[in-house]
């Protein structure tokens, strides 16, 4: 098992995502209902079922090309607000990995510059309650781990954790964009629906990650 | 959870079906489920500025029952209370495009903000001069610069509705935007459920409310309002209601206004024309005049129980313009 | 219950005042609670036949919402889901005279028809002549020598709106009542309900249906229908609605009809597509044209979810008289 | 206590009935619901209520006077089915007792009007399931205690015995007038609501009897 993801890491992300998505449809869209309007787990679920069906026919020569397909994608077929958010993140991520493998390092450059397109498209900050709270910690961890010399295993291993961490402390805080904004203090107590699905996207690149033989 | 649906996810396909079907003399759908919408039967005018609005679905008759002659050219309906995606709004665009260049008329959701936000970009790249009205007369948000802001509700039917006659009596693009931004500083609502409402592909409630809890300040989307309340009269909910939507519109005596009272979608008519009833004895308490009145089903949640009070301050020109004749599936007048 | 109301016992003079207020263009409300009718804004119209309808209130829009030109020229609100007493009637139907005589439309239940029959023959008595015309278009019920015969449901709104657009051409009694017979004859209806209604004085649901149940061939006051049966899908049921409407009325290859999918009050718009999609497609199925549609809230039950299919066979005069211009607060079109 | 009944009686029945509705108002509308729309005990609270208020004023110079008063305020506040027929039922009853006082035989007229003019407007028969079945019997028994000699008030009691047991036996049966015949076979199982009003109207003017010292 080499250090290095590749890019059968990348589509086995994807199939990993896709099912984690459907497997947590409904808590996704309780966690929305709470807060907001509850589609969230709905318009994902609707999205990476989407992406399956176009990765499964696409060639994907590099790591990016795999991002490329999932942002238009998700772009095209979520809608709402984590459609394009998402989108854009995956888009940004992409131009961040027009290689057949990453390191460590890239690793991190691809979650930095997803959440630089997820702050560039939806303007939150850190604490504001949205998905921003899971994706920085994790760009953050995982840059550590790369300068600290660690793998790109290990890199992701640590986002993923952050951006657990990250979404569980969505829950005291006043949401200050998206729609949970519109509650106010009414917002407190709950997870943000994307900060969830987000971990449980990161989750699932350390799973592929594992299983993997890049 | 009981609907008179088919496939949940069929639903918005099956309405949209339905609907062009049932105005088939004054709409058309697209009928590519890729690339959803519904424009005017005959196509784009040449020479006229083209609407365009859209957004989750779940809202009719908003926005597609306001698809005609003197109002808008295309609409694009979404998931339910789901923002479309650019790719339709796109598509729409272009076929409201005249030559003459494309409104859209965006309600404040961070969703809808951001697709047609995309949709513009691309049609910008076809040479399609396309501006955009953000609409947020919901006064139960308080605006800020640290949320989203606040929402578009009911108002955005009389966005439509007026910038649509700016638009048909042949005002450029740039007018016709100017026009609506007017509407939109002049317009406030505010609402209150007594019930939730059910996204068909959720199956559950959007929220829980008690037998004897009401929501005031609800959103459209079956979003929590501003707070939850002992159930009260029509008379105390809609004095709640009004005082904020006047207040913050500052009405003044001698004013003249449109009054909207909006139904959720789940409410009797006879509830509205109550609610009607004691929101304009308390305009006319402040010394306004309600000159016009609208009160029916607009901008719905599902099968929701509640309502919206919406007020608009009219000048001479917008007057005309409400006035000026309108030919949609759900909204008729004049020649 | 929860019902944007105040005194139950006020809704009706509540519902009527906000009415009036808000379609003041329209109709005028006689304001006195003792006789309370609504008509035409302007008065009755000279030398042409005066249409009065009524009954129970909370089938909102039916009947105040089409006064106006080319439809009634009165209507006289009952209480909720009861019947109206003669007194009102012969009020409204004094008011509806312009010296060619007035047309009772009345719904086939038996509190209508003996109240609008006393009115009747106290108008005899002050020389204005009245003619009935007794609408029973649900095919749900039985009709037999042994019950009160089929009830009068959102068909009705077609006698009302045809007969108007006869008496409006300047018909005389006879022939417009004649029109609005042969409406009946060739009209038929059927409904379900998935949720009941409740009555602002009673304070609970008409009846209990349990979360898998509906009820086909429901009444619009409440009242039990035909059979309760597991819920099912919008196909499923349209097509047993439309089966019943079509095979009493003998639908056939060749035939011409209006299609009405009539929402009961709590049914979003979307709903009523779905619906109005299936039955379109089954009519066509059986070689019928569907030449005319409406979709829609006309005759409700309060707050029920629920829809109703109404169709009618048209031949060229009623078409002309269908398409004839109408201005009511709750249908118009034409010039 | 003469034996005749007099105008004091028949006021003082108008107001045990309108006790009586606005006691039993509820249990009314729960009959109607079942098998109508739930509002006859409304309709007869909001009627008996205008009666009572309207009684108040008026002078009653004869039996019948009070009943034309009743005839007169049903008809014009009632509305529904129950309007009409209640109405022409006291109207009937009005004519047939244009006098101050009352025997046995003439209870079993006002009865026998009474029956015949809900019979003239409602077109019902015996066991069809309505307010006939509770006043036909009650007639008859009346005119079996008058021909036999009985007092007024043992007249009016028989009927009143008559009605219970004849809105009693509506149960089982199939509906065939008014709304609940829409119902056809479910409405067997459920009393009339009419029947069950018509019952406590009469049970009403017993008590009002017993009371009153003619
Ligand atoms: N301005 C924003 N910046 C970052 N994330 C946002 C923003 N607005 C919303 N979100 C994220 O989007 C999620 C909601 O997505 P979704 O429910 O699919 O869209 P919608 O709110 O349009 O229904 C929120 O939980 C939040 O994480
Ligand atoms: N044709 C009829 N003949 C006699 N009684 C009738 C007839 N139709 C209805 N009724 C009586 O009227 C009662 C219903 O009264 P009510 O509920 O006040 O009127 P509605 O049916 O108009 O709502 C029934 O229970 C029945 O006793
Ligand atoms: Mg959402
Ligand atoms: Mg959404
Ligand atoms: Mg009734
Ligand atoms: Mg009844």
């Amino acid at each position: 098992m080499s250090d290095l993801l590749n890019v059968a890491w990348a589509r086995a992300w994807v199939q990993a995502s896709a099912a984690v998505v459907g497997k947590n449809r409904m808590a996704l869209i309780d966690l929305d209902r709470a807060i907001g309007d509850g589609d969230h787990g709905e318009n994902l679920d609707r999205g990476f079922t989407a992406v399956l069906a176009k990765l499964e026919a696409a060639e994907t020569a590099t790591i990016g090309d795999v991002f490329a397909l999932v942002a238009k994608t998700l772009m095209s077929t979520v809608g709402g607000a984590a459609g394009p958010l998402y989108g854009t993140a995956y888009l940004r991520a992409a131009k961040a990995a027009p290689a057949e493998t990453v390191d460590a390092a890239g690793v991190a450059d691809i979650l930095e510059a997803a959440v630089g397109g997820i702050v560039a498209r939806g303007k939150a900050e850190l604490e504001d309650a949205t998905m921003v709270d899971a994706w920085s910690p994790a760009a953050e961890a995982a840059r550590e781990v790369a300068t600290s010399g660690g793998s790109a295993r290990a890199a992701l291993a640590a986002a993923a954790t952050a951006a657990r961490t990250g979404a569980a402390a969505t829950e005291p805080l006043i949401a200050r964009k998206g729609r949970a904004s519109y509650l106010g203090a009414r917002s407190q107590g709950h997870r943000d629906p994307g900060a969830e699905s987000s971990a449980l996207l990161l989750q699932a690149a350390v799973e592929a990650a594992e299983a993997s033989h890049g | 959870m009981k609907k008179l649906i088919n496939d949940p996810q069929a639903v918005v396909a099956e309405t949209v079906d339905g609907f062009a079907a049932a105005h088939a003399d004054l709409v058309v759908s697209s009928g590519d489920p890729e690339t959803l919408f519904v424009s005017r039967a005959g196509g784009a005018v040449a020479g006229k500025v083209g609407l365009v609005s859209g957004g989750g679905s779940g809202h009719e008759p908003l926005h597609a029952g306001f698809v005609g002659r003197g109002m808008l050219d295309a609409a694009v309906p979404g998931a339910v209370f789901t923002s479309p995606t650019p790719d339709p709004i796109m598509a729409a665009t272009k076929a409201a495009d005249g030559g003459a260049g494309v409104l859209h008329i965006v309600k404040n959701y961070t969703g809808d903000v951001l697709n047609f936000e995309t949709a513009a970009e691309l049609a910008e790249l076809e040479d399609i001069t396309v501006k955009t009205v953000v609409v947020n007369d919901d006064v139960a948000v308080q605006d800020s610069l640290f949320t989203a802001g606040r929402r578009g509700v009911a108002g955005t039917v009389l966005v439509e509705k007026i910038a649509g006659a700016a638009a048909e009596r042949g005002d450029d693009l740039d007018s016709v935007a100017a026009i609506a931004t007017r509407v939109n500083e002049n317009v406030r609502s505010m609402g209150v459920a007594l019930t939730a409402c059910t996204v068909p592909h959720a199956g559950k409630p959007s929220f829980d409310l008690d037998d004897d809890e009401i929501e005031i300040g609800i959103g459209i989307h079956g979003e929590p309002g501003r707070e939850r309340i002992p159930s009260a009269s029509a008379d105390e909910i809609t004095e709640q209601l009004l005082t904020a939507v006047a207040g913050d519109l500052q009405v003044a005596s001698g004013d003249r206004v449109v009054l909207l009272v909006n139904g959720m979608g789940g409410t009797p008519a006879s509830e509205l024309y109550i609610v009607y009833r004691k929101a304009r004895a308390l305009l006319e308490e402040r010394g306004a005049e309600v000159t016009r009145s609208l009160v029916g089903n607009y901008v719905t949640s599902l099968e929701m129980q509640g309502a919206s009070i919406t007020v608009l301050r009219l000048d001479e020109e917008l007057l005309a313009l409400y006035d000026a004749p309108v030919h949609t599936p759900a909204l008729t007048w004049g020649a």
